[in-house]
């Protein structure tokens, strides 16, 4: 197995708070991981500190993108982790909601193109390759979410599971190897997460992209996952598969409770 | 104790509620399930007179309040674990929970109860400092729906209340709920995706579709219809 | 019903009585101490004050009614909206005006073509803050410093060195570019209203140094005898040089309209909007949060440059006190009334608030109370602007196809202030 | 050329604005003048006197069009405008179209003596006549050494300290000791009257409007420091020793010689106070000299001829409220004397010389 | 290093920013609640002072004591400036609230333009002598030269203002639904605070504000006109900003800074470029700290 992401003794603190405790970490290339933990436990938090949202107190994250060096990647601008092939959602929705849906998924593509102000006032034929090519690719996208009734919609239109699967059609248009998921069911019935559930499998099995989400309906988490990740205030407290996961104590005391309704 | 009769309420000029006909009594719970964009937020926020309806006539305890604003509306008893969580995101935790009594006059009792919410979710009582806007997604959850209940409210209308927590919080809420139902008699106006937990808890529920009540019924019935089975509780 | 609101016409009516009394009615003279009541003006405001609470309220209700019936199917796309989609109502539009834009000058007096000149440099500066606003939503209160460094730059290159206007006219973009960098670097971390007041300051701060610094700006007292634009050495009479300004401004607008129209609907323009909507989600979706506010500042910038240097050869003089705060702030006013992000709609913009003062002047001295009031009122009735801005939007056929046709049709609510 | 209809005067100034202040008397004074002509000679050979008054907000760009908008409804001749800058602006526009352009208010040496504007002239003293004035009697006639000069940063108020600043500068015995600007509106000028003191000056000479200049009188007078205040013409203004009150008393200015007894000028005033129910506003005579000049050119020429009003301005004698006038080549008045005053007793005092 | 004449810049850059800071309390608050640059509120300042400036002569030709005058000439002018800032936000802002983010700012500066000129055209253009109604105490008179009782008023006022205001704020009922309306204002609608009565308060609390400070600065500078109100506006807004805006200490204390940073400048470099030095310091210190001095921070947390 070669590891794409390797986090090594991440720490986080907010003023007096730790929120990130020494968290060491790895995804495999082709995986499908979870990171689940109760709430506060410091998951959001872990994705904003790999993903450039906040700077880690301590600590190392680095990547191997498929067929590209190993690289660390700690104190890099968001939009540089994206560059390198990092792309996330966010717990809490973030389209741009007066923007259609088409051009939500069109602005994924502006780190994988180049045109830039001379190109657009005189919109050469490279230009206008360029463009189509971006638009072209976006709609692909939107049919393989299964969005693509919606996209001359405006974002903030689209009911909530949609927006949910627009937000990871926006990651996908980024191409990256690796895609970070904040409790991507959060907000859908059972059906619609079923739904969700065959399409992170096809984003896997189709596009080769490996996935970590956050995520606290167990049923998906536990149907996806290749592996586990179990966080509790700020420390990782368990790892394995959703066998082991499920009967380890620790995580039942900590987050699953007495049963599971899986 | 609720009654809304033939209501339509607009974004706008897009009309998200084409006419809705709920009934609910007093002491009972009931729940509201319906697939994205069906107007189930819209119900709630239409009934606190946020988005006021414009057609139809809602009556809570026998009082005309679709004309009231809502601060009116909330003085009659009505309180809201809004979706998405509304909470004051520079207020710290304590704070958020003092306007969630905002309409109470009883000092110690609001004292009490900010004991008794610490005691329920401990994890807030460690953040009680802590800016509301800080909060993870989760902690966030449990304190919007701490607030609500600082209301001691006649009526609690409870936005996905399961959004983003742990399994353990879900079922501690839904044990709260079940409580203050039963302990308070506070009624309980539940919308929810998590519809097999829903209507659980619940007496009775309505389904909703493209902004129409499509079905209503005992909640165990619903648990068992086909159609909700295959729709809403994901086989 | 009626009765109801003749009643509250009356409270309001007495309402306004209360609260001009003191300076409608009493004016005092605290030199001679005299003090004369002048209480006819009371009943001006009685009377005036009943009537207009009923405009205001049958205004107010028209536009409740407008929203209400629109039926819920209804195509949410203004009239104007589909007028101008429409080819066949589109193209002869296009060339009346076009007929008409190149006639004006034949048809009015050189009043007439000076002012449609000025309203067409606002035009270019409000297309220009349109960049920085409208689509990057960068609250820039100081956009008339770039317009004052453009015109300083004619004036004082021309002064010294004798460079003439088309020589500048680039240097002078240029130059707007320039400061916009200079301005952008440090303070485009700032959020919304502090990048506000920021602009502000930058703006006055170049007015001051202006106004302060004899040696290299000649101070307050300005720079006289400025050229206008050249032809070919031609010397024109009064008349003859409004017409060649004229049809200058209306040769640089459609150049601003052109490029401001292919920037907007390009991979950059794309950019500025995701910006305004969630930087946050902008830098997460891999788009360089500085550069590209960087590059909306500048390219703002360059066209208040630009045409600073055509202003300056317009007024054949300037001195530091047209670029005042006040300029700023009619022309984010351009760009807000006519609504933000979208071309037509500044354009619009920029005429009513740059005519409107002009033909006001019939009302002489009551000329700028309307102007204020009619602000007020437009902003209050039509909060989107004249315009609304419209997203581009693409058809297709089916999977796998091309995309086939681009035209613009959704409507695009500019951003409410939602606080969640 | 002779003409049909009326003859039609234009008025340009700021109307409205933050400087409204200085441009509404003048359009008073036009108001007055026109009204009087019509009302008993029935204007000028039979021809009624018009009033095309056109605001410009003191703002060059404005002017411009204010001047295209007069010369385009037919104005024959333009009182106006009230700001230098302004004026230098619609200069250009009159001056192609061959239209005599007279200001009361603008003072800035250039437009006079570059000789780039033969169509202007003016009824007030220029800024260097004016700073000459100030040092002279500083220097002569009081005998000071070292002087603080303070300007309001405007056009007028920095044009006249330069000057004054130059002209001290050319006496061997006296010095510049403090030269600064003050911001105008600013709530308080402590600090440049800490550092008036600090530097020692043993007199102030001002450029600037009285509103400053009370404000600074005030405070220094407040801060017990007693030497003399020189100010000009915007400074002499009854409603400078209004708001200083008792601090008021001694400060000098400069200003048109001897308006108080000169009997168009009470006439004037009595004029202004009958129909507008207060006393008259900055430059108010000066506007309503410029009129009178003007019309009596007019009236001599026989038209509105561009030469023929030129000749009879620079050659025709005429009485107005600033004594009697005629104007040199350079469009600036003879016969204007300038004088310095005192307030004394709450009174400005024309100061013998 | 010349300590007297630093004492007195400094002196004079204390009034000069509890100046500043008295009009910038009332912008904070309004901006605090409904994130609108308010640019009328220089006029209703300017209002304020004027309405004093008639109550005043009114009465004092009535032959009232100036004591009297002074208290029944400030009552007035709040009064008056609580019920034009009222007024304003009626008319001007509250049909704005669902409006597009910059709207209401286009609509306060066309509030602004015509409350100027509708005093211009019903007063007058001219500037108007203000009485000094602050009377000169008399155990001041030995210090008169370094600071007058109207200084010591306005910096006391300032003070007296700040304090009772972060009381109001942080303690009271009212000032509780202040900060949750600041916040979210669906949300506060939802926990029964009534928006539109909370925002009709601060304006007219913050309007109370511009009259109070209109009513000391008149008296202490002696004259108004229609059009003191643009400057002061602009100069506290800056405070505000530079303070953090939304915050009441921050206010005053950015009201400060920018006093002694203009007296400082002109004392020690040149009273020419004091503004410069002003704004050059707003774009020095929101650099370092783009929420201003005392404001909270904006990162947000995802
Ligand atoms: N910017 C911040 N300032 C202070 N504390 C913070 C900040 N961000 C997060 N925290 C704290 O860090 C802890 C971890 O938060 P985080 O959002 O990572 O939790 P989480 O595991 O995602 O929880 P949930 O499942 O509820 O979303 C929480 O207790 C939160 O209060
Ligand atoms: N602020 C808004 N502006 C315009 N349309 C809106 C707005 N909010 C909701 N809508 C529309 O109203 C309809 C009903 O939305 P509502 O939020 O009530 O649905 P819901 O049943 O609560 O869905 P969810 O399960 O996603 O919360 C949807 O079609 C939605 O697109
Ligand atoms: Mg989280
Ligand atoms: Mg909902």
């Amino acid at each position: 197995m070669e590891p794409i992401l390797e986090v090594k003794d991440l720490t986080m603190d907010f003023g007096g708070l730790r929120a990130l405790d020494h968290l060491d970490l790895e995804i495999d290339r082709g995986e499908i991981a979870a990171l689940i933990g109760p709430n506060g436990a410091g998951k959001t938090t872990f994705f904003n500190c790999i993903t450039g949202i906040y700077i880690p107190t301590r600590g190392d994250v680095v990547i191997s993108p498929p067929g590209k060096k190993r690289e660390r990647i700690n104190g890099l601008k968001p939009n540089h982790v994206t560059e390198r092939g990092m792309a996330r959602t966010f717990q809490n929705i973030r389209l741009f909601p007066s923007m259609t849906v088409l051009e939500n998924v069109m602005i994924g593509r502006h780190c994988r193109t180049r045109s830039g102000i001379a190109g657009a006032v005189f919109r050469g034929p490279g230009t206008r390759e360029e463009e189509q090519a971006v638009v072209d690719k976006s709609y692909e996208i939107l049919e393989k979410m299964g969005l693509s009734r919606f996209v001359n919609e405006l974002a903030r239109n689209l009911p909530y599971g949609a927006q949910r699967r627009l937000e990871i059609a926006r990651a996908m248009a980024t191409e990256p190897f690796l895609i970070l998921l904040d409790e991507p069911a959060a907000g859908m019935n059972p059906q619609e997460t079923y739904e969700l559930d065959q399409l992170i499998l096809r984003i896997r099995d189709e596009e080769g992209i490996s996935l970590l989400l956050i995520e606290h309906d167990m049923q998906l988490v536990m149907s996806l996952s290749d592996r586990i990740f179990v966080m509790d205030y700020g420390k990782k407290i368990a790892q394995g598969t959703p066998e082991e996961i499920k009967n380890n104590p620790v995580v039942i005391k900590a987050y699953l409770g007495e049963e599971i309704d899986a | 104790m609720l009654k809304l009769s033939n209501v339509e309420s607009y974004y706008g000029n897009i009309r998200a509620l084409k006419g809705i006909d709920i009934e609910i009594s007093e002491g009972e719970i009931i729940t509201l399930i319906g697939a994205n964009g069906a107007g189930k937020t819209t119900t709630l926020m239409s009934i606190c007179g946020v988005v006021p309806p414009r057609h139809g006539e809602i009556l809570f305890m026998g009082r005309p309040i679709h004309e009231m604003s809502p601060d009116r509306i909330v003085a009659l008893g009505i309180s809201q674990v809004p979706e998405g969580r509304r909470i004051f995101p520079f207020l710290t935790v304590t704070e958020n929970l003092d306007m969630g009594a905002f309409l109470r006059k009883d000092k110690d009792g609001i004292k009490k109860d900010i004991e008794y919410i610490y005691e329920l979710f401990p994890i807030l009582a460690e953040r009680r400092n802590q800016a509301g806007g800080t909060l993870s997604g989760g902690e966030q959850q449990m304190l919007a729906i701490s607030r609500a209940l600082m209301a001691r409210p006649k009526l609690l209308l409870m936005d996905e209340p399961s959004l983003g927590l742990a399994p353990l919080v879900i079922r501690r809420i839904f044990g709260i709920i079940e409580k203050i139902n039963t302990e308070n008699r506070t009624t309980i106006f539940l919308v929810e995706q998590n519809a097999n937990l829903a209507l659980k808890v619940a007496h009775r529920g309505y389904v909703m579709e493209n902004g129409r009540v499509i079905l209503s019924d005992a909640a165990q019935n619903l648990l068992s219809n086909e159609q909700v089975k295959k729709a809403y509780l994901g086989v | 019903m009626k009765i109801q609101d003749i009643k509250e016409s009356f409270f309001i009516a007495a309402w306004f009585i209360l609260l001009t009394f003191p300076i409608m009615v009493i004016q005092v003279n605290p030199i001679e101490n005299i003090i004369e009541w002048r209480w006819w003006n009371l009943i001006l405001v009685g009377a005036g004050s009943f009537m207009l609470s009923f405009v205001w309220r049958y205004l107010m209700n028209r536009k409740a009614g407008q929203k209400r019936k629109e039926s819920e199917d209804a195509e949410d796309i203004p009239l104007t909206q589909r007028l101008l989609r429409n080819p066949r109502f589109f193209v002869p539009a296009l060339i009346v005006l076009g007929v008409f834009v190149f006639a004006f000058p034949f048809l009015f007096s050189a009043y007439q073509i000076n002012i449609m000149t000025t309203a067409l440099i606002y035009v270019v500066l409000g297309l220009g803050l349109n960049i920085v606003v409208g689509l990057a939503g960068l609250l820039d209160l100081g956009y008339v410093a770039f317009y004052a460094v453009g015109a300083y730059s004619y004036a004082l290159l021309n002064h010294h060195f004798g460079l003439g206007f088309w020589t500048v006219l680039p240097v002078g973009a240029f130059m707007g570019a320039m400061f916009g960098v200079l301005l952008g670097f440090p303070v485009l971390r700032l959020r919304g209203d502090y990048l506000a007041i920021v602009t502000l300051g930058f703006g006055e701060i170049i007015r001051l140094i202006l106004e302060n610094w004899n040696a290299f700006s000649f101070g307050p007292s300005g720079i006289a005898n400025i050229p206008r634009p050249g032809f070919f050495g031609v010397d024109f009479s009064l008349e003859a040089s409004s017409r060649y300004l004229y049809f200058l401004m209306i040769a640089m607008a459609l150049f601003t309209i052109f490029v401001v129209n292919r920037l907007q609907n390009s991979r950059i323009g794309r950019a500025w909007i995701a910006l305004r909507e969630d930087e946050i989600a902008c830098q997460a979706m891999g788009i360089d949060k500085t550069k590209t506010k960087l590059t909306a500042f500048a390219l703002g910038a360059t066209w208040a440059g630009m045409v600073g240097v055509m202003f300056a050869a317009k007024t054949t003089f300037i001195n530091p006190a047209s670029f005042t705060f006040l300029e700023s702030a009619i022309i984010l006013s351009i760009v807000v009334l006519g609504g933000m992000g979208s071309i037509v709609g500044v354009i619009i913009g920029a005429l009513v608030l740059i005519l409107l003062p002009e033909y006001l002047r019939a009302f002489s001295e009551y000329r700028m109370l309307l102007f204020g009031a009619i602000m007020v009122i437009m902003m209050v009735f039509r909060p989107q602007g004249i315009i609304s801005g419209v997203r581009r939007t693409y058809q297709f056929k089916g999977k796998g196809d091309k995309a086939v046709k681009t035209r613009e049709t959704v409507k695009q609510p500019a951003p409410t202030t939602d606080h969640s | 050329a002779a003409q049909e209809g009326p003859i039609k005067v234009g008025v340009a100034g700021a109307h409205s604005g933050d400087l409204a202040s200085y441009g509404i008397p003048t359009v008073r004074a036009a108001t007055l003048v026109v009204e009087e002509r019509n009302e008993q000679f029935g204007g000028i050979d039979g021809k009624k006197i018009e009033l095309l008054v056109e605001d410009d907000v003191c703002k060059p760009e404005i002017a411009t069009n204010t001047a295209t908008k007069l010369v385009s409804d037919g104005a024959h001749v333009v009182i106006g405008h009230i700001c230098s800058g302004a004026t230098k602006a619609a200069l250009g526009i009159y001056n192609d179209q061959k239209l005599v352009t007279m200001s009361p208010s603008a003072t800035n040496p250039a437009l006079t003596q570059s000789g780039d504007y033969p169509n202007f002239y003016r009824t007030i003293a220029s800024d260097d006549a004016q700073a000459r004035l100030q040092v002279d009697y500083a220097l002569k006639e009081m005998g000071l050494k070292k002087l603080a000069v303070i300007h309001d940063k405007g056009d007028y108020g920095k044009g006249l300290a330069e000057f004054a600043k130059k002209f001290i500068e050319d006496e061997e015995n006296a010095e510049v000791v403090l030269y600064e600007g003050v911001t105008p509106g600013a709530v308080d000028y402590s600090a440049v009257v800490q550092k008036v003191k600090r530097s020692d000056a043993d007199g102030v000479i001002f450029g600037g409007y009285h509103p400053e200049a009370s404000k600074i009188v005030m405070q220094m007078r407040k801060k017990k420091m007693d030497i003399p205040f020189i100010s000009d013409d915007g400074v002499k203004d009854d409603t400078f020793i209004k708001v200083a009150g008792e601090y008021a008393e001694g400060v000098y200015a400069t200003g048109p010689r001897d308006t108080s007894k000169n009997p168009i000028a009470k006439k004037a005033v009595e004029q202004h106070k009958a129909k507008y129910g207060e006393d008259p506003g900055a430059f108010f005579l000066n506007a309503y000299a410029a009129a009178m000049a003007l019309l009596n050119a007019i009236d001599v020429a026989g038209s509105t001829d561009y030469d023929g009003i030129t000749k009879a301005l620079q050659s025709e004698f005429v009485a107005t409220p600033l004594g009697i006038i005629r104007f040199d080549e350079r469009g600036d008045a003879i016969g204007i004397g300038f004088s310095m005053y005192q307030v004394q007793n709450g009174k400005y005092v024309e100061l013998e010389e | 290093m010349d300590w007297e004449y630093f004492f007195e810049l400094l002196l004079g850059g204390l009034t000069r920013g509890s100046i500043y800071a008295l009009i910038a309390l009332g912008y904070t608050m309004v901006y605090g609640i409904i994130e609108l640059i308010n640019f009328a509120h220089g006029e209703i300042y300017m209002i304020g002072a004027f309405t004093a400036l008639i109550a005043a002569n009114v009465l004092t030709m009535l032959g009232m004591n100036e004591l009297a005058v002074l208290v029944l000439a400030s009552v007035v002018a709040i009064l008056y400036s609580a019920a034009y800032g009222f007024t304003v936000e009626k008319i001007a802002y509250k049909p704005l609230r669902q409006a597009p983010r910059l709207s209401p700012l286009i609509s306060a500066i066309g509030m602004s333009i015509f409350l100027q000129n509708y005093v211009l055209l019903a007063q007058t253009s001219d500037f108007l002598p203000f009485p000094s109604l602050i009377p000169e105490l008399e155990f001041m008179e030995p210090i008169a030269h370094i600071i007058s009782s109207a200084e010591v008023i306005i910096i006391l006022t300032t003070a007296v203002v700040m304090i009772l205001l972060t009381l109001l704020i942080k303690y009271t009922r009212i000032g509780k639904a202040m900060r949750a309306t600041a916040q979210d204002r669906s949300m506060a609608m939802l926990v029964g605070v009534n928006v539109n009565r909370v925002i009709s308060t601060t304006f007219v609390i913050g309007s109370a504000l511009a009259a109070v400070g209109g009513v000391l600065i008149a008296s202490h500078i002696g004259m108004i006109n229609f059009y003191i109100g643009f400057i002061a506006g602009i100069k506290a807004f800056t405070a505000a900003v530079l303070g953090g805006i939304g915050s009441i200490p921050g206010a005053v204390l950015g009201g400060m800074v920018l006093g002694w940073t203009e007296s400082f400048a002109t004392g020690y470099v040149s009273s020419d470029y004091e503004d410069v030095f002003a704004f050059a310091l707003l774009v020095i210190i929101l650099i370092f700290r783009p929420a201003g001095i005392l404001g909270r921070s904006t990162t947000q947390k995802v």
